[in-house]
């Protein structure tokens, strides 16, 4: 066991603004990015910017296991009347998830972004980056509905943009941009629709003060369309199965730096917000939400983990194949979360910091080999483990993850999932994972196949071993992998924490 | 008929949401797009500001209490309803609404900047905003080689 | 009680310039529906703040005037020049092209 | 005495309304985009006039007469400039009048202009 | 007028007026093709919806709604179809069914749930009789301005303004990432024009533009007594900028106010808006708290007439800290709109080709 409760990562007086400092400390590094006269101090902007958020983030899990949770108030005044931001295990654990895959993409973009964006650019993809960040970070934080909007807004607008300069590469980023504007817009309307409702049945907008008078108020058709609005527009962010559309063009066409952060971070932040509405805001006993749950999220989540896996095993271009991936492993994570116990809920959340972990590091090690050869496609790989051996192995480790083999993070993750649905007797959860482990060994064979066992054709310009400064937060992150896969009680630790904090045991 | 008048913006904000979501739906055209996407966010912003409003209520901008401004106010309501809603004499719609539909426009017009910038990028590139016809081309690039093949 | 007869009546006015900019046939008329339809906002504007005896609101009507103008030069320009960026022609401009 | 100003002032007000009213009915009815622009520039600076004139011996004199002034030398500033900008947009673009001077077209040619021409 | 509602009610009767001109627009937007007809019906909606919210006691939302909806968005969507094409390609019906059916079901679970809300102006709803009158009472004791609207906004939710501030910095980053860059528009007049010679517009431009900067200030200090504010201002300020590039052309603008200050000085509002976050903190409030803006000591040395007397003087944190965040605010707004302007305006179709051939 591993004592958070004696972490004092930061001075008393940071601490007591932790909670702040983690979204504002983004926002006022972005502005200064924008600012910057070179690229290079930009970069160094960004990277102060991310490692100070991660440092608040640390500061905060000492604080969070000390006091269990954490509030905030904006401008002091107390909830309803202020706003207030609410941090507890679980939002610690998204909190630190989303800041350190902040500063692994800041590092890695110091090499990637000059090979993938024009260099008058830098300045400002570098201040989108970071507001991406902060409006992620605050999301998770916040304890305010329609701050959660605010946030939401804030990392959306400015992703939309840094996937649109993908262009340079290839065209299709700019469709892909203007498709995920379409349905981004739409759920963030939808969740504000929702949210609207909820405000007109309790009049209030802070989150645990909605749940505790939804709670008296039981179920009206006002607080069943509020609940549906929430879910949808929450599940197009989160790219939920039959709403994921917009995904895999966002991800196979951004630029690295954007896919590697978005692919660990985006639709976890939005799981996340939803998660807290599902659980703490409505009520338990509410028989539309049960019913939801059983009959619409896990039917839903299992369908994604299954189809989206086959979809991946059929596709040429191996970041779709990634991203296709990305939805079926969001599946995995729902599946956990709709059992509804704790069990099942810190299995579901060990699944997401997990599946951000590998999906960063397959990014990661595929945007090192594409800053020499310029492929898209999986023949295009064919043998550039022979040239770039340390990129294809951090690859390998990935890949190995994400298909579960043992003695990786992965297998642990699929692991602690099973275990929970088999807690709660949901036979159908095991075989459905089982089917889709199996899905994925098949693609992830095809990638392995294609990178490390088959000759390069014959005449293609030979790929070149990415540059130190992607190497190095790249092996960071395969080496937690490993690492985690052998001894995972810090994640375990973290998650059960988490689980209990959301299903709303003892913080 | 008494319900249908007091619930008519309800239904209305209903019907102005689904042309919204019409227009996004099922035009092809991106500029089009983002216009019923302006349209749709704005349709939340008429029911926001519907759950905010009060019943002889006037803007929540405070009147001098005691003022002849806010005996005027006051002279064209019920006592009882007055005394029972009023705060220092004066009905007051609330102002809540109106400060998160002010949020929301301008996440509205930030929206629909980002988003004309992006179309106007594919115009160039793609020579059309239809959607159609970027799909076509999109198609054919997704079965060109790359660099190296 | 008048004023409610003339907010009834800029009512029914704005109901006609509606029709005129949905009907066109061409841009022009819309865009002199879209003109004439301001003036009208404004007007009402003005006449709703007395009518619920708030007048401190005219500066709405103010704005709208403004913006009025700013729109209907954004819109002339886009059909003179196809171009929100060059300058409105001078009688020099003029004069040099010709002469 | 006020009472007698708020009476008067309501009056002016309806009969600048009315003045819209008949510049509607005007811009609907009239045949081409010139007399349709006659129609409601005339009426909308009179009809604002009248109104704005009206709410002024409503309100009497404080603050709001001097924004109402304000307005009203907004709508006289710009509502002839647009209606004029307007005009000379529509004759530069190639728009013939219906009626008028302007109609020495040959009824032939006139006929290949049928109603509804988009000049764009 | 309490107890039932008819539609005699002046206040009712003119709501349902303008919501059916506002369904009228949006019915015909919907069917029309071409993107002109439809910009300049988005404008006559924005009009409406505007002119709705004051009816409906929102006059500070109609200010927004009228200076973004009809003035802004209507200028930067005519930027948009300068630079694509004016039609919109005419569907196949069977196209329409999917759309129609999301639409409808969308559409049914809205009007379910509109069933069971309380009626329009019930002022005993929760929304009305919770939080919102909470704001009412408390706000002359703990902000003291008589704007609760700018009170909520500014000091009570000032956190949800300062996301909305970065939100619109956000817009600014990405439109320039989009359009900023690459080479610009060819600006000088087209030789095509023929006849024109716009004196009165120029003059009457010339006339206008000061006053509209002056409107945005008295806007801007006003918005803590009547409607107005900082966003109100700063888009105000922007149709300045944006008047005198349209009448005297984009280059001269430009020359005045370049894309590189325009971005700069967003940035700035946003910090502006943080630093006071930031230095209520060092004094030892919570973040934005800004009855911390002074420290206690510097706050007994304030003379007394500064600020309307000794009796508010425990409101001149308050006052100080709304004045600040809301100039921050109208720094933001009125560099990203010039921004977003400068994008649109300042580009050609021409330039993808000559962009593509570097």
């Amino acid at each position: 066991m591993i004592s958070f409760e004696a972490l004092h990562a930061a001075p008393p007086a940071l601490t007591a603004h932790a909670p702040m400092l983690l979204v504002v400390g983004p926002l006022i590094a972005a502005c200064a990015a924008a600012f910057a006269p070179t690229s290079r101090t930009s970069w160094m902007i960004s990277v102060t910017g991310s490692i100070f958020a991660a440092w608040m983030a640390l500061a905060l899990l000492g604080e969070v296991a000390r006091h269990g949770a954490v509030d905030y108030f904006m401008g002091g005044f107390a909830p309803p009347l202020g706003i207030a931001f609410h941090i507890d295990a679980a939002g610690v654990l998204m909190a630190l998830l989303i800041s350190s895959a902040g500063v692994m993409a800041s590092l890695y973009s110091g090499h990637a972004l000059p090979a993938e964006v024009r260099a008058e650019k830098h300045t400002l993809t570098q201040a989108g980056f970071l507001l991406c960040q902060a409006g992620l970070l605050g999301m998770v934080s916040t304890g305010d509905a329609f701050n959660a909007f605010v946030f939401l807004e804030v990392s959306s607008i400015g992703t939309y943009a840094l996937i649109a300069i993908g262009e340079k590469r290839d065209r299709r980023a700019l469709p892909a941009a203007f498709n995920y504007l379409i349905m981004g817009t739409i759920g963030a309307t939808f969740y504000v629709v929702g949210v609207g409702f909820l405000f007109a049945a309790t009049g209030t907008l802070n989150m645990a003060d909605m749940g505790a008078r939804l709670a008296t108020l039981g179920d009206s058709s006002v607080v069943q369309a509020g609940f549906a609005f929430i879910v949808v527009g929450l599940g197009i962010k989160a790219a939920m199965f039959p709403l994921h559309g917009w995904l895999p063009g966002a991800y196979s066409y951004a630029p690295s730096l954007i896919a590697i952060f978005l692919a660990a971070t985006a639709t976890k932040a939005s799981i996340y917000l939803m998660a807290r509405f599902v659980f703490d805001v409505f009520p338990d006993g509410a028989a539309f939400g049960q019913g939801f749950i059983a009959w619409v999220l896990a039917p839903l989540a299992g369908t994604a983990a299954i189809v989206c896996s086959i979809q991946a095993v059929f596709e040429k271009e191996i970041r779709r194949m990634l991203a296709f991936s990305s939805v079926a492993q969001v599946g995995f994570i729902l599946l956990g979360l709709s059992l509804a116990t704790v069990a099942g809920a810190s299995a579901g959340l060990f699944y997401l910091a997990a599946h951000a972990l590998m999906k960063m590091t397959l990014f990661m090690a595929l945007g090192g080999l594409a800053i020499s050869i310029g492929a898209r496609r999986l023949d295009e790989l064919a043998g550039v483990a022979r040239d770039a051996p340390w990129s294809a192995a951090a690859f390998a480790i990935g890949a190995a993850s994400l298909a579960g083999v043992p003695l990786t993070l992965g297998f642990l993750a699929k692991w602690r999932l099973v275990a929970a649905a088999l807690e709660a007797g949901q036979i159908w959860i095991v075989a459905v994972l089982a089917i889709a482990s199996l899905l994925t060994l098949l693609y992830i064979g095809r990638m392995i196949e294609a990178i490390f066992f088959r000759p390069a054709p014959a005449g293609a310009p030979r790929a070149r071993e990415a540059p130190v400064g992607v190497l190095a937060p790249l092996w960071i992150l395969a080496g937690l992998s490993l690492w985690f896969g052998i001894d995972a009680s810090l994640p375990e630790q973290l998650a059960n924490a988490a689980g209990q904090a959301l299903i709303g045991g003892a913080p | 008929m008494t319900f249908f008048l007091s619930h008519f913006n309800y239904f209305a904000v209903a019907v102005l949401m689904m042309a919204g979501l019409f227009i996004v739906f099922s035009s092809g055209n991106l500029i089009k797009r983002t216009i019923g996407l302006a349209i749709f966010q704005t349709a939340t912003g008429l029911f926001y500001i519907s759950l905010g409003k009060v019943t002889g209520g006037t803007a929540p901008i405070v009147v001098e209490p005691g003022s002849a401004e806010a005996r005027e106010l006051a002279s064209r309501l019920d006592p009882a309803y007055l005394a029972q809603h009023g705060v220092d004499g004066v009905v007051y719609s609330n102002p809540l609404p109106s400060v998160l539909i002010l949020t929301a426009i301008v996440v509205g017009v930030a929206t629909l900047a980002v988003g004309l910038a992006i179309a106007v990028r594919i115009r160039e590139a793609y020579g059309s905003v239809e959607a159609d016809e970027i799909e076509v081309l999109s198609r054919v690039e997704s079965t060109q080689p790359g660099p190296r093949a | 009680m008048l004023l409610a007869a003339g907010a009834a009546g800029l009512l029914a006015a704005m109901a006609m310039m509606i029709v005129r900019a949905i009907m066109g046939p061409s841009h022009y008329d819309r865009i002199l529906a879209v003109n004439s339809f301001g003036t009208k906002t404004v007007l009402l504007l003005a006449l709703v703040g007395f009518l619920f005896g708030r007048p401190a609101f005219l500066d709405i009507a103010i704005v709208y005037a403004l913006i009025n103008f700013v729109t209907t030069i954004a819109l002339m320009k886009f059909f003179r020049y196809r171009s929100l960026a060059q300058p409105l022609a001078t009688r020099a401009d003029e004069e040099a092209r010709h002469g | 005495m006020a009472d007698v100003l708020a009476w008067i002032g309501g009056g002016f007000v309806v009969v600048g309304v009315a003045l819209s009213v008949l510049g509607a009915v005007g811009v609907l009815r009239f045949p081409d985009v010139y007399t349709r622009i006659h129609a409601a520039s005339i009426t909308d600076t009179g009809g604002a006039s009248l109104v704005l004139l009206g709410l002024c011996l409503i309100s009497g004199f404080s603050l709001i007469t001097l924004k109402l002034a304000l307005i009203w030398a907004f709508v006289m500033l710009t509502a002839p400039v647009a209606a004029n900008a307007l005009a000379n947009a529509a004759f530069g673009s190639g728009h013939k009048p219906r009626i008028g001077a302007f109609q020495i077209v040959r009824t032939d040619e006139r006929r290949k202009t049928p109603r509804g021409t988009d000049a764009t | 007028m309490i107890a039932e509602p008819t539609f005699f009610d002046v206040n009712l009767a003119i709501d349902i007026v303008l919501l059916v001109m506002l369904l009228v627009v949006a019915g015909a937007i919907v069917r029309t093709r071409s993107l002109l007809t439809a910009i300049i019906l988005f404008g006559i909606y924005s009009l409406v919806s505007a002119v709705w919210l004051v009816v409906m006691d929102a006059p500070d939302v109609a200010f927004t709604e009228a200076v973004v909806g009809a003035g802004i968005s209507t200028i930067v969507l005519l930027g948009a179809i300068l630079l694509t094409r004016g039609e919109a390609e005419r569907g196949d019906w069977r196209r329409l069914i999917a759309p129609a059916l999301v639409c409808v079901t969308v559409g049914g679970v809205l009007i379910y749930a509109a069933t069971g809300l309380p009626a329009l102006g019930d002022a005993s709803s929760p929304v009305n009789a919770y939080v919102g009158r909470a704001y009412l009472e408390a706000a002359p004791n703990d902000i003291g301005v008589p704007n609760t609207v700018t009170a909520v906004l500014a000091s009570y939710r000032g956190f949800d303004t300062f996301g909305e501030v970065v939100v619109i910095f956000a817009a600014g980053v990405g439109v320039a990432l989009m359009l900023g860059f690459g080479p610009r528009a060819s600006l000088a007049p087209p030789p095509q024009v023929m006849g024109d010679h716009h004196v009165v517009l120029r003059v009457a431009a010339k006339l206008l533009i000061p006053l509209i900067a002056l409107y945005a200030l008295y806007v801007q200090f006003h918005g803590d007594l009547g409607a107005g504010g900082g966003f109100q201002a700063g888009v105000i300020m922007a149709a300045a900028v944006i008047l005198h590039a349209l009448v005297f052309g984009l280059r001269e603008t430009m020359a005045a106010v370049t894309p590189k200050v325009a971005r700069s000085v967003a940035s700035l509002g946003v910090l502006l808006y943080a630093g006071v976050g930031v230095v209520c903190m060092m004094n030892g409030g919570l973040f934005l708290d800004y009855d911390y803006l002074f420290p206690p000591h510097i706050e007994k040395e304030i003379p007394g007439w500064l600020l309307g007397g000794p009796e508010s003087a425990h409101h001149w944190g308050q006052h100080f800290g709304i004045m600040l965040i809301e100039l921050g605010v109208l720094l933001t707004v009125a560099a990203t709109m010039v921004t977003i302007f400068y994008g649109f305006a300042g580009r050609s179709v021409d330039d993808a080709q000559r962009e593509a051939k570097r």
